[in-house]
């Protein structure tokens, strides 16, 4: 691949081409229904009438990460659910995205300090692409954060794919 | 025969309840939609709300009463004195612990930290959420002018009181110029306290 | 019926294992230093007949104490060579609590499960014994219930110290 | 869900000898079907468990004959930081094990430490508490009803209560700032006085609450695909219910006629009880045999107007007043010993409080309702079909903060 590699860099066929793979993965993100804690209830409430994620084409909720392309973590992880987690994300079908949200997905949050089974941060366990602060975040700030992941996507480069590191 | 009938009863019951709620739901399908088309439109937050917080740099006299406040120690702040004036060095926020109780609002002093009504705080890096509360970093202008002024004024005692001592220690008789440069110590630190 | 009520029918009845009762009561003016108990008045029972003590609760048709609303531990301080065992009876159909306690020793951590007694305390003595480290002889699921199966330690002990990691993931 | 298949014996089919006569005089044979033992797993991520929680089932073909709820995937240690932390500092964390009725946990934290310290409380300061707890309570029944239709295959009706729980979640914000976890309620009170206006808005709330209820039980409650789904199955007897020591509707929905509310009143249900205003819903056993699932959500459906009708009580007596009692910034709770136990949506919500006297507490213990109910599911789901243990488990109405705490 190295050599067609340096072939399509600065084309203007793969520049449209990359915009419209990107435009095709942004408009049809499909999050995986995975509630852990309290930010679950503030999840399901982005995906009910009022604050509708189908809006953004991210409102199709699978139940199985075979199918999905966004795992949202909301809510603590501890050390009992991390290896789950580690499991589902290595289910899902690349390319992924991870959403955390909430302060104990990001960083432990309230059970930084005392919770024996908290895992400090998800990140520790998968890689994640956008964090969402707040305990719990409004569905507006949720949204805020899919819309920050719709521009990743769209500056992202399918054919020059950048490095992840798990 | 009482199957057969049972059946039938169990297909007119589904039917018949069906249509109840079919008939809710057709009762929305021409009214208005509750959708707030969020990043055009937004709910109003109430004042109470509590979300990102904001500080008024200029009141806050580094009490560490909110610090000490917080379950979870999120809050961080630095600062050195010079004599009433503050030189900030740091006074950060941990949104990755921080859960939003408003325990840190309620014993400050000068009531000087709040709650603001903004709360979409999102970031590619989480390193972000160690959420920097200053406007400015060090002294305030205002500030630095007061301390020079205060610092002027000082000085000035000083000398006057320097060169009243030398001038009274000079003219005056020794047992009773003793007791007026007691008096004259006691005047200038009060005098110093009020820069403004 | 109220406390002493309950008590006095415990000792009518000979309630196994009972060994007597602590009310709430105002500090001592004249002592400085006694600063009084406050709250709920209980009852101390011997940790080796608790079942049977719950049983005489049930059964009884005055006390009747259908559910065991609370079964938990407390260690009360990091110098101190006792563990509580909580238990909090509700009666349905005489409308009143009781709050039981009984000692036992740190160093030996064993008393008998209330499980043939009542079912609910399965999964409290279970929580029990993963945080404080008792054991309950001839409980039927004697498993983790809350943290991991490997997990070391008694998180809410006194003295537990916090791990430093766990498979592989930092705690710090 | 994934199955790993324990025995490899072929499936055979035999004929038992027993035969039932319908009462129609139609004569049904029993068949016998051996097939290999199954272990399902049913979580922990799984859209129908309510949260993380894991149940390892054995199935024979389509019954279910074993049963072992898995706990823990969210346990957060809320007792040990109990020990650790002042007690104001630990209000923020009883809003996070049952997150769907915070409030209610607000309440018993606040009472089991005011009991301690033996603080009056202004009634006015009361009269909010029960305000907020029961519009909580109905918050809580919501999404507990909404997510069983959603559990059973009605995806509509989620998508009304959302609606309702949405105005009820903008009331508390606008009263204390937050959407679900409130802190509201503090220890001498509640925290702030309520706005200008609000109690007209809860008041508007309840009318059109009212009307909306009528709605969902037509939607849901008599629909005949629900009750067919729900009826008869998942029977609770009361002997189980006492023996298991369920609570809250759980134990209702069995036929026994106990609330807190009513029989143990605390703050100020004595007096709305004694006013006649509100009832306790029983099961009843209207749609098949008592104690079965629809009996458990009927309860809680009836419950959201029995406390909107606590809320209509509450407004009307309601005067102006100070809000919070006098307590000191730093709380030292005298030492002793209390437990409070208050119904919460799920049940006695129970905290054991320890004090030495300290600024931190000895001993913080919370007796979760949805911990206790929880356990009943090994002795009922056995015998039940495997397509019934979803709406078992949804009947049981659990939150997983609240189990593993």
């Amino acid at each position: 691949m190295g050599f067609l590699e340096k072939q399509f860099q600065e084309n203007v066929l793969t520049t449209k081409v990359d915009w419209l793979l990107n435009w095709c993965r942004l408009s049809s993100i499909w999050p995986m229904t995975f509630g852990l804690a309290c930010c679950a209830i503030e999840m399901m409430a982005v995906g009910c009438a009022h604050h509708d994620i189908d809006r953004f084409g991210a409102g199709a909720f699978r139940a199985s990460p075979r199918q999905a392309d966004l795992m949202i973590v909301a809510g603590t992880v501890n050390f009992k659910m991390a290896e789950r987690i580690k499991r589902l994300y290595d289910q899902m079908p690349s390319p992924k995205y991870v959403i955390a949200m909430g302060a104990c997905a990001t960083g432990g949050g309230p059970y930084y300090k005392f919770g024996y089974t908290v895992v400090k941060g998800v990140d520790r366990v998968v890689p994640v692409d956008v964090y969402v602060a707040g305990c719990p975040p409004r569905p507006e700030a949720l949204l805020e954060g899919l819309m920050k992941l719709q521009e990743k996507i769209q500056n992202s480069s399918v054919i020059r794919r950048p490095a992840r590191t798990a | 025969m009482k199957v057969a009938s049972n059946y039938i009863k169990n297909v007119v019951d589904t039917l018949k309840t069906t249509f109840v709620g079919m008939k809710i739901t057709g009762k929305y399908l021409l009214q208005k939609p509750i959708t707030v088309q969020y990043p055009d439109e937004r709910l109003p937050i109430p004042n109470r709300y509590r979300g990102i917080h904001y500080l008024e740099q200029e009141k806050c006299i580094n009490c560490l009463a909110c610090a000490r406040a917080c379950p979870i120690d999120c809050i961080e702040m630095d600062a050195v004195r010079h004599g009433k004036e503050l030189e900030w060095i740091t006074f950060t926020l941990d949104y990755q612990k921080c859960m939003f109780c408003e325990l840190c609002v309620y014993p400050c002093p000068k009531d000087c930290i709040h709650m603001g009504t903004e709360y979409a705080f999102v970031s590619y890096d989480r390193s972000e959420f160690n959420h920097d509360l200053l406007s400015y970093k060090g002294m305030a202008r205002e500030a630095k002018v007061r301390m020079i002024e205060a610092d002027k004024k000082k000085q000035a005692k000083a000398e006057a009181k320097a060169a009243k001592a030398a001038a009274e220690a000079a003219s005056a008789a020794a047992d009773e110029g003793a007791a007026t440069a007691g008096t004259a110590d006691e005047d200038a630190p009060e005098d110093d306290t009020a820069p403004e | 019926m109220d406390f002493q009520g309950i008590h006095d029918r415990l000792q009518a009845i000979q309630a196994p294992g009972l060994q007597g009762a602590d009310e709430p009561r105002e500090p001592d003016p004249e002592n400085k230093k006694d600063k009084g108990r406050f709250g709920d008045p209980f009852v101390l029972v011997d940790a080796k007949l608790l079942p049977a003590f719950l049983q005489v609760c049930r059964d009884d048709e005055r006390l009747n104490m259908d559910l065991v609303a609370d079964f938990t531990a407390t260690d009360p301080a990091k110098d101190d060579e006792n563990l509580w065992i909580n238990v909090q009876l509700l009666s349905i159909g005489q409308k009143h609590r009781l709050a039981i306690k009984c000692m036992i020793p740190k160093a030996n951590a064993v008393m008998p499960t209330s499980v043939p007694v009542h079912r609910s305390c399965q999964w409290h003595e279970r929580e029990a014994a993963e945080m404080y480290g008792i054991t309950f002889e001839g409980h039927p699921d004697p498993r983790h219930i809350l943290l991991p199966d490997d997990w070391v330690g008694f998180p809410m002990r006194k003295d537990y110290e916090f791990p430093e990691e766990y498979h592989g993931i930092s705690c710090k | 869900m994934t199955s790993t298949a324990q025995e490899t014996h072929e499936p055979t089919i035999t004929r038992s000898d027993e035969e039932v006569v319908l009462d129609s005089g139609e004569r049904e044979f029993m068949f016998d079907v051996r097939t290999q033992d199954m272990e399902v797993n049913f979580g922990p991520q799984h859209p129908a468990t309510h949260g993380v929680m894991r149940i390892l089932m054995r199935a024979d073909g389509e019954v279910c004959t074993g049963a072992q709820p898995h706990l823990g995937y969210l346990h957060r240690c809320a007792e040990k930081i109990g020990e650790n932390v002042e007690w104001l500092q630990y209000l923020p964390y009883t809003d996070r094990y049952d997150y769907l009725a915070a409030m209610n946990n607000n309440l018993g934290y606040s009472m089991a430490v005011e009991k301690l310290m033996g603080v009056e409380i202004p009634r006015r300061a009361l009269m909010i508490r029960t305000i907020c707890a029961e519009l909580n309570r109905i918050g809580s029944h919501l999404i507990a009803f909404g997510t069983y239709g959603l559990d059973l295959g009605a995806f509509t009706p989620f998508l009304y209560m959302f609606r309702e729980r949405e105005w009820m979640m903008a009331l508390f914000e606008k009263i204390c700032g937050a959407r679900l976890t409130y802190s509201y309620i503090r220890i001498g009170g509640v925290f702030n006085d309520a706005p200008p206006g609000w109690l007209s808005e809860v008041e508007r709330f309840c009318d059109t609450f009212e009307e909306k209820w009528k709605e969902y039980c037509d939607l849901l409650m008599v629909n005949h695909i629900f009750v067919k789904r729900t009826a008869d199955v998942g029977v609770i007897p009361v002997d189980m219910a006492l023996d298991f020591g369920l609570t809250g509707p759980m134990l209702r929905g069995s036929g026994v006629d106990f609330d807190l509310r009513k029989d143990m009143p605390y703050e100020l249900y004595d007096e709305i009880w004694k006013d006649k205003a509100f009832e306790i819903p029983v099961g009843t056993g209207e749609k098949g045999t008592l104690g079965d699932c629809w009996d458990r959500v009927y309860v809680r459906v009836m419950e959201m107007m029995e406390s909107i009708k606590i809320v209509r009580w509450c407004l009307a007596a309601i005067e102006p007043g100070p809000v919070i009692a006098d307590i000191p910034k730093t709380l030292r709770v005298p030492p002793g010993e209390a437990y409070v136990g208050i119904e919460n949506p799920r049940g006695e919500l129970g905290h054991y409080v320890v004090s030495d006297g300290g600024k931190v507490g000895v001993r913080v213990r919370v007796r979760g309702p949805s911990f206790v109910n929880l356990a009943v599911l090994e002795a009922i789901l056995p015998g039940a079909l495997i397509a019934d243990a979803i709406a078992i488990i949804g009947s049981t109405d659990i939150v997983v903060g609240e189990t593993d705490r």
